[in-house]
């Protein structure tokens, strides 16, 4: 016991620069301090890395499971629900309207979502409240057919393999700026290992500056 | 991606002899990039107007009174030797606002911008406007506003884009349309397309097809007499704002009348006669 | 009975009077405080700043503040690179003025801007060609600076230096105390310069535009000069005042006629440099521009050519000479006279810097722009003046600021 | 074992150094930032997709073209059609504010009953019930030609459907406000037979002499004029303007002529006397006492007496007579302002018999004289024998002026009930008190107003209409147009609040009054109406959404008939007898008459015309004595007086003061309203004998140091 208080105190600065000045001689009470230093870094670290996030965001559940694999083998590939206008425009989220090209407020299938979906919407002619997981801020503008058509990428390197989804994973939106989670990315640290685990502008910047020579000027992507 | 083929170099020139001051461009700015309104806006130093027109007067007295109205957007300026340093540019601390080498086009960025108002007193055109107040509309009113521009905060400095967005919009269009280039009218700015009069032409100053450059002619070489000076208009008619500073503006002013070219910078005594008629050298035609 | 923390032998006021005394500043200070968050919570709309006046009697304070808070550096530089020992009496409190200068500047700094939670872009987000940026950046560290340079006179307070641990520091920061100055002198020049920069570099405006030497006009020098020739005055000016208030000597003449000597001789070049810029503005810069110089100081209802007098010859050539000439810097009133106008001087100087290059029309259809400040913009500027006299007054009181005091005020019977 | 002062220290610095390490400093440093640039206060428009529709402005007589920008059906931006054959592309500032009339603040969201002095909310049922019960007494009482209506124009099948009604109903007490229209119909009706109106073929006359018309401060077709008047350039076509003040349109003549405010009629006939004395002139089909006028224009309007009256020098006055007579296509424009406010028959006659002088009469780049547009075919009304016998007795007045002048005139109510649509007389007429005043003297007034302007607050029933995007309305072209051009207004998108068009407000009013009015009115919707009505015109009108009618010089050379100016009617003088002269200006970013004009439309107005909630009045430094420049004044004239800033303005003539129409309005919008003063106010009615118009062109005025 002793033993490892002593080591405490040669270890530590405190404890010489009290030796010297001869201050109160109790070991107990340094050892203390180090516990206490230890125990309160560990609680207050941990609590940063694992509480925060979830006091950060507030988890929203899609208003139903939405099944990317069951739709992509119905109608293909992305692009025949979120396709691009004729004006270059990106038509994001599909209407109730083109779900309807298929769907009628009777149910095809027999799972439960699509029940709800074709009473709660598709009957009552009301648009699918959709959380975006990748929506960006109002001061971005982001040109799809720049990236689709003119530099020829694919929805994966930015939006993963959503295409494999079977259901909805709850949208995770920061309750002080209403951010969705995926911009941040999931790892709070800010740590990714896929192209599309972070959306933030430096992630744009990065990539451009790849594959123009050029991160892009302001007005590229902002309005 | 199509910008990088060949820099352009967007820009206007007004022809203040069609000019009316009817006031449509500013309007038409307004309700195109979502600029609130307030209850007094006849305090014209804290009124947001991206586009503003002037109205000069050449001082004499009754008869001789003449009078022209002078519209104003941000004159896009390209700095000292045209290299992109415009006034505002250079002296933001955070890079809010841009000079783009692609376009010519000098950007603001509400989101960037934490309202510290060192380009606006660096601009000698008052181009720039503050954000005094969170912007407010009527009840309901809200629901006219433009998803192209975002709207702005308390607390940032704001100015004309050329209407950025458009050029976006066609560039977008011309993407889904596999073409390289926009045509000169896919990207008007929305003053020039307002202008009843027909006062404000608008287009690439670097593309020889475009009005603009058939009208302005620009001179791409330093002018003799001020290196700084670069792309002066080979037009005896045309001139720029505050040329002499060296700004190097993008929107150049047509007018037959003499004092009014000589409203748009400041000469000595006698010097407006030396100068008035050396303008950009013909012999780079 | 806050005795036990009063330097050793030092005499001081009752602790009720100087308590009232701090409330009364202290209103003053809350008085400021209300106004400042009035602009953070509401905006600026709460002040009269417009369009045309996007600078205004905050940047004009700022820029003042640091200017006479000079001292600091330059009595610093002096004292531990070129070893004038005698300032080592005056070099604490030098410090202190500093430390207060700073402080107010970058809280004004802080209520200045529009976005404040976003302020710290500047460092993130920095633009290199800015002037403001390397404001930004030098002033921030050498507040750090000025901090580690305060920190050592604090732990020498009565009970502090009890603590070995603090005694100890306060020691070793002693000595290491000259790196610090030299880190110290090299950021002021910096950003007093690039203070001076911020309006040198406005090609747009004619009023503002200096020529200069490679990316730096010349108002970047002058600005870094006038601080270190006025920061000084201050620095005996505040001196004299809490001589005066305090009713003791706290500094021993020859360091009072040294500083002023010093101080002295470099407003005079300094006044020198600025006239000969003045000049070369007038008949080279401007005029290239198709100005002159009467367009600058005429046709409005405030900025006149007296602005330009009462700058150079009145509050500049006349304090220089005053301190340089022997009898007049040692009779104690002509001496005063001298730093009170020199430290008007540098005030003015900046004032026109910021306010009178806003005013000034550039287009030729334009107009003169004239502003008064809101009663918000005033308290907030008043502000910092209330904290500098309360901490002064605690580190006067708690802390040994002045190393003769002891020995100017023994105790003599004959006396 | 004791905790002491160390252990705390260690808690401390522990708890500081696990925060510091972890990523929460960095995460709220970038939240925070963030939060700034998201405030929830700051609205965040719905993106969606765009679409364009395409419709016709009637905010205005000069009925552009428009193209309305959606985002999923939302209206976000209003700009000019291209291709349109009024404006082709351009639009003025009000077309292009017109969204923010969608969310107006004075909107009227519901129908509207007056309680006291407020107004409550009812629904239409009740509302059409109320009203078509009061009518029904009316009626019972056996004078139905007690009921009076007031709409801005007589023009296009809203206001037909009014006067169909009133028809029905057994009265002729249909009125219209004064207008530009008006008044060419008047000068045509005198000088050329009825049925007709004038058109200026102003985009390709090489000599346009304005006698003050405002070409480009919203006169006649506004943007059509801009562009007409912008053309010059290229074709070399002067333009000669004149009047008392450098308006923008004088600034961007080729000259201007001031001239003593009130006296271009004896200009215009000064004119003619040198046209006639030199043999300048081309002989027309000239009728109607054709040398009792020339000899009376030689002997009253001799160069040298006219230059006396006007202030302009013979010579002058000669070389313009020369350069107007010697021009290939030469035009003279009537119309002071935008030609809508206080104007004189012998002043446009005059005017126009320039152009029948100088033969320009239905050439190219001259005067049309157009038949008046006839493409709609109403149903004749049924009429019992109540209507039969309202319909015999006579017009209470020949004008709204004098309808005004006749109300207050009576003791007992001479009108029973009144419906008001798309005007505002208790702002835009010449001293509104007394409009006001007649007013109150009607015992049930109706408003088919969209907003609650100074006329809505009168009202006792507000039945309110949609905007103009917000309905379905044909729009026939009018405004001095040299063209005839039939546009249809459609909706852009379903009303914003419960407003309907007042197309269908009447029909149900019929239907609830029943008998032979609801049997003249057997349509079940307006756009039924409308369609039935434009039949011979609907496909296309539907289809193209406008239909060219008529285009270049209509044929044949029209009669002139001189009868009515060789009697030479006297010139109208200004009331009063004080020393200076006011006169309202037409400024191209206010409106003088409804609707008033937006938010953005006055943010661009400049502070030489309001600061604050001042008016600023105009005034030559000459005529300044003791007043200082953007100091206070007193002006007062002999019908009010006002408290007012003072613009020193080197461009209006010494003696003359200008004060801007379109300010000083009084209703519920912190943005427009309670902004300087109403000209109005200040400006009594002049009528001028023979045509009844109110020629109030200013008023004799005193200004005062305040």
């Amino acid at each position: 016991m002793s033993k490892i208080e002593n080591k405490d105190e040669n270890g530590s600065m405190d404890g010489a620069g009290d030796g010297t000045a001869g201050g109160p001689k109790d070991d107990k009470g340094l050892g203390l301090g180090i516990i206490f230093f230890l125990v309160a870094f560990l609680i207050c670290f941990l609590s940063g890395w694992l509480l925060f996030p979830k006091l950060l965001y507030s988890k929203k559940e899609q208003p139903f499971n939405f099944d990317h694999v069951l739709h992509s083998e119905e109608v293909g590939d992305c692009e025949s629900c979120h396709y691009l206008r004729e004006d270059g425009t990106f038509s994001g989220m599909p209407k109730l309207e083109s779900c309807m090209e298929c769907h009628t407020d009777e149910p095809m299938g027999e799972t439960e979502d699509e029940a709800i979906f074709a009473e709660e919407y598709v009957a009552k002619e009301k648009e699918v409240p959709w959380f975006v997981y990748s929506k960006q801020p109002d001061c971005v503008f982001f040109s799809h057919g720049a990236h689709i058509n003119a530099a020829g990428m694919d929805c994966k390197s930015c939006h993963g393999p959503i295409e494999e989804s079977v259901a909805s994973r709850p949208y995770e939106e920061n309750r002080i700026t209403g951010y969705s989670r995926d911009i941040w990315g999931k790892s709070i640290w800010g740590i990714k290992k896929h192209s599309w685990d972070r959306m933030k502008m430096d992630d744009c910047a990065k990539c451009h500056k790849q594959e123009t020579g050029h991160q892009g000027y302001c007005f590229q992507c902002h309005k | 991606m199509i910008h990088d083929k060949k820099a352009h170099k967007f820009g206007m020139v007004i022809d203040l002899d069609k000019c009316t001051g009817c006031g449509s461009c500013m309007v038409s700015c307004m309700s195109e990039n979502n600029v609130p309104f307030k209850e007094d806006e006849s305090r014209k130093k804290d009124s947001i107007t991206w586009m503003r027109v002037y109205k000069l007067t050449n001082g004499k007295s009754f008869p001789d009174t003449e009078v022209v109205y002078m519209p104003r957007p941000c004159q896009h300026c390209g700095g000292k030797g045209d290299h992109g340093h415009s006034p505002c540019v250079s002296v933001c601390p955070a890079t809010a606002t841009e000079y783009g080498h692609d376009t010519g086009i000098v950007s603001q960025i509400y989101t960037r911008c934490f309202g510290c108002r060192y380009c606006m007193g660096a601009c000698p055109y008052h181009a720039r406007y503050f954000n005094w107040w969170d912007p407010e509309w009527p009840e309901g009113m809200e629901n006219y506003l433009s998803p192209n521009v975002s709207p702005r905060m308390r607390g940032v400095v704001e100015k004309c884009s050329f209407c950025y967005h458009r050029y976006q919009a066609a560039k977008d269009k011309a993407y889904y349309e596999e073409r390289e280039t926009i045509e000169e009218n896919e990207y008007q700015t929305a003053c020039a397309t307002a202008c009843p009069a027909g006062a404000i032409t608008f287009g690439d100053l670097n593309n020889p097809s475009h009005k603009v450059h058939q009208i302005v002619k620009p001179d791409p070489h330093p002018d003799p007499m001020n290196k700084d000076v670069v792309g002066k208009s080979r037009n005896p008619k045309i001139f720029r704002l505050l040329e002499r500073l060296g700004t190097n503006p993008k929107v150049y002013y047509l007018s037959e009348r003499e004092w009014v070219r000589k409203a748009g910078d400041n000469y000595l005594d006698g010097e407006w006669d030396k100068v008035k008629n050396h303008h950009g050298s013909s012999s780079h035609e | 009975m806050d005795s036990a923390l009063i330097p050793e032998g030092a005499k001081r006021c009752s602790f009720p009077k100087f308590t009232i005394g701090i409330a009364i500043v202290g209103a003053v200070v809350l008085w400021g405080v209300y106004a400042m968050f009035l602009c953070w919570f509401k905006g600026l709309n709460q002040t009269n700043m417009n369009d045309y006046y996007g600078f205004a009697l905050w940047i004009w304070a700022d820029l003042a503040v640091i200017a006479v808070g000079g001292g600091a550096f330059f009595t610093g530089l002096l004292r531990y690179i070129f070893n004038v020992d005698e300032l080592k009496n005056i070099i604490n409190f030098a410090v202190i003025i500093g430390f207060i200068c700073y402080s107010s500047a970058l809280l004004i700094l802080a209520i200045d801007i529009g976005q404040p939670l976003r302020g710290w872009f500047i460092f993130w987000h920095a633009n290199v060609h800015s002037m403001l940026t390397e404001v930004a950046f030098c002033l921030s560290c050498y507040f750090a600076v000025l901090t580690i340079e305060f920190i050592p006179n604090i732990l020498e307070n009565r009970q502090a230096n009890k603590v070995p641990f603090f005694h100890h520091l306060a020691h070793n920061m002693h000595g290491v105390m000259a790196v610090f100055a030299a880190t110290g002198a090299f950021l002021s020049f910096f950003h007093q310069g690039s203070l001076g920069g911020v309006a040198g570099v406005m090609f747009g405006r004619p009023f503002a535009v200096r020529e200069g030497l490679l990316i730096w006009p010349w108002t970047f020098f002058l600005f870094t000069w006038s601080a270190a020739a006025f920061g000084p005055s201050f620095t005996l000016l505040v001196t004299r005042i809490t001589e005066a208030v305090t009713g003791k000597k706290l500094v021993k003449d020859n360091v009072i006629h040294l500083l002023a000597k010093i101080s002295g001789w470099m407003i005079t070049t300094y006044i020198i440099a600025k006239i000969i810029d003045t000049i070369y503005w007038t008949y080279v810069t401007i005029p290239s521009l198709g100005f002159k110089i009467s367009h600058f100081y005429t046709n409005n209802s405030f900025y006149g050519y007296w602005i330009l007098i009462t700058e150079i010859i009145v509050c500049g050539l006349v304090p220089g000479l005053l301190l340089i000439n022997k009898s007049t810097r040692e009779n104690p009133n002509t001496r005063l006279l001298a730093i009170v106008l020199g430290v008007i001087g540098v005030c003015l100087n900046r004032w026109v810097m910021v306010l009178q290059i806003m005013a000034v029309p550039v287009m030729s259809f334009d107009t003169w722009a004239l502003y008064i400040p809101s009663w918000q913009e005033m308290a907030t500027s008043i502000l910092p003046i209330a904290y500098g006299v309360i901490l002064i007054s605690l580190a006067y009181r708690y802390l040994p600021v002045f190393p003769q005091e002891l020995e100017l005020n023994q105790p003599k019977a004959d006396q | 074992m004791k905790v002491d002062r160390r252990s705390f220290l260690g808690l401390g610095l522990g708890a500081v150094a696990g925060v510091a390490v972890s990523p929460v400093g960095m995460k709220l440093t970038d939240d925070s930032s963030i939060w700034t640039q998201n405030w929830p206060w700051t609205p965040v428009p719905v993106d969606g997709e765009v679409t364009y529709d395409s419709s016709v402005c009637s905010l205005c007589p000069g009925n552009c073209g428009i193209s309305v920008r959606k985002i999923d059906g939302r209206p976000v931006k209003i700009e000019g059609l291209d291709g349109y054959p009024i404006n082709n592309g351009g639009a003025c500032l009000h077309g292009i504010a017109g969204l923010q009339y969608l969310y107006d603040p004075t909107r009227v969201k519901t129908p509207l009953r007056k309680n006291g002095d407020k107004f409550e909310k009812i629904s239409w049922k009740e509302a059409i019930s109320l009203v078509s019960g009061k009518l029904a007494e009316i009626r019972k009482s056996g004078s139905p030609e007690k009921l009076a209506c007031i709409t801005d124009k007589t023009q296009g099948s809203v206001s037909q459907l009014f006067n169909h009604f009133l028809t029905a109903f057994g009265s002729s007490n249909y009125f219209d406000m004064p207008s530009l229209e008006s008044f060419l119909e008047l000068t045509a009706q005198t000088l050329h037979g009825k049925g007709k109106t004038l058109g200026f073929d102003l985009e390709n006359s090489d000599f346009v002499l304005s006698f003050g018309a405002g070409l480009i401060e919203g006169w006649g077709s506004p943007v059509n004029c801009f562009k007409a008047n912008a053309s010059r350039k290229e074709r070399h076509a002067k333009l000669f303007q004149i009047e008392p003040r450098l308006s923008n349109t004088a600034a961007n003549a080729d000259k201007w002529i001031p001239i003593n405010p009130g006296t271009e009629a004896d200009l215009a006939l000064g004119i003619c006397a040198v046209m006639l004395k030199k043999n300048l002139f081309k002989a027309g089909k000239f009728k109607g006492s054709f040398n009792k006028f020339v000899a009376m224009v030689q002997k009253e309007y001799s160069v040298t007496k006219v230059a006396e009256t006007t202030g302009i020098k013979a010579n002058e006055i000669e070389k313009i007579a020369t350069l107007f007579a010697k021009a290939k296509m030469p035009v003279a424009i009537p119309g002071k302002g935008r030609g809508n406010g206080g104007q004189s028959l012998k002043e446009f006659a005059a005017i126009h018999t320039l152009n029948c002088l100088a033969g320009s009469l239905n050439k190219k780049g001259g005067a049309f004289v157009m038949a008046m547009n006839e493409y709609l075919s109403f149903p004749k009304a049924i009429m019992d024998e109540v209507a039969e016998k309202g319909a015999g007795k006579t017009k209470i007045a020949n004008s709204v002026n004098e309808l005004v002048e006749k109300l207050n005139g009576s003791s007992k109510p001479i009108v029973d009930a009144l419906f008001v649509y798309n005007a505002n007389p208790c702002y835009s007429l010449h001293d509104p008190k007394r409009v006001k005043q007649a007013f109150q003297k009607i015992p049930f007034v109706v408003s088919f107003s969209s907003f609650l302007d100074e006329t809505a607050m009168e009202a006792d029933v507000i039945l309110p209409s949609n905007t103009f995007l917000e309905r379905i309305e044909d729009m026939p072209s009018q405004a001095g147009l040299a063209r005839n051009v039939i546009g249809l207004t459609r909706p852009v998108m379903d009303p914003v609040f419960d407003t309907r068009n007042p197309g269908d407000a009447l029909i149900s009013l019929a239907h609830g009054l029943e008998g032979t009015i609801a049997e003249s009115f057997e349509w079940e919707s307006y756009e039924e109406c409308l369609e039935s009505v434009t039949a011979d015109v609907w496909d296309s009108l539907s289809e193209e959404g406008y239909v060219l009618v008529s285009q270049g010089p209509p044929k044949g050379n029209p009669i002139v008939d001189f009868t009515y100016l060789s009697a030479n009617p006297s010139t109208i003088q200004a009331q009063g007898d004080l020393e200076l002269m006011l006169i309202p200006i037409d400024n191209m970013r206010l409106t003088g008459t409804a609707p008033m004009a937006s938010p953005f439309a006055i943010k661009t107005v400049s502070d030489k015309v309001l600061t604050g909630t001042d008016i600023v009045v105009e005034i030559n430094p000459m005529t300044a004595k003791g007043l200082k420049d953007k100091g206070y004044a007193t002006l007062t004239t002999p019908v009010g007086s006002a408290k007012v800033k003072i613009n020193f303005n080197e461009g209006i003539m010494p003696g003359v003061l200008g004060m801007v129409k379109g300010l000083g309005h009084t209703c519920d919008n912190k943005f427009v309203s309670n902004k300087g003063v109403n000209v109005n106010d200040l400006i009594g009615p002049v009528i001028e004998s023979g045509s009844g118009l109110d020629a109030a062109f200013g008023i004799r005025a005193k200004i005062s140091k305040a």
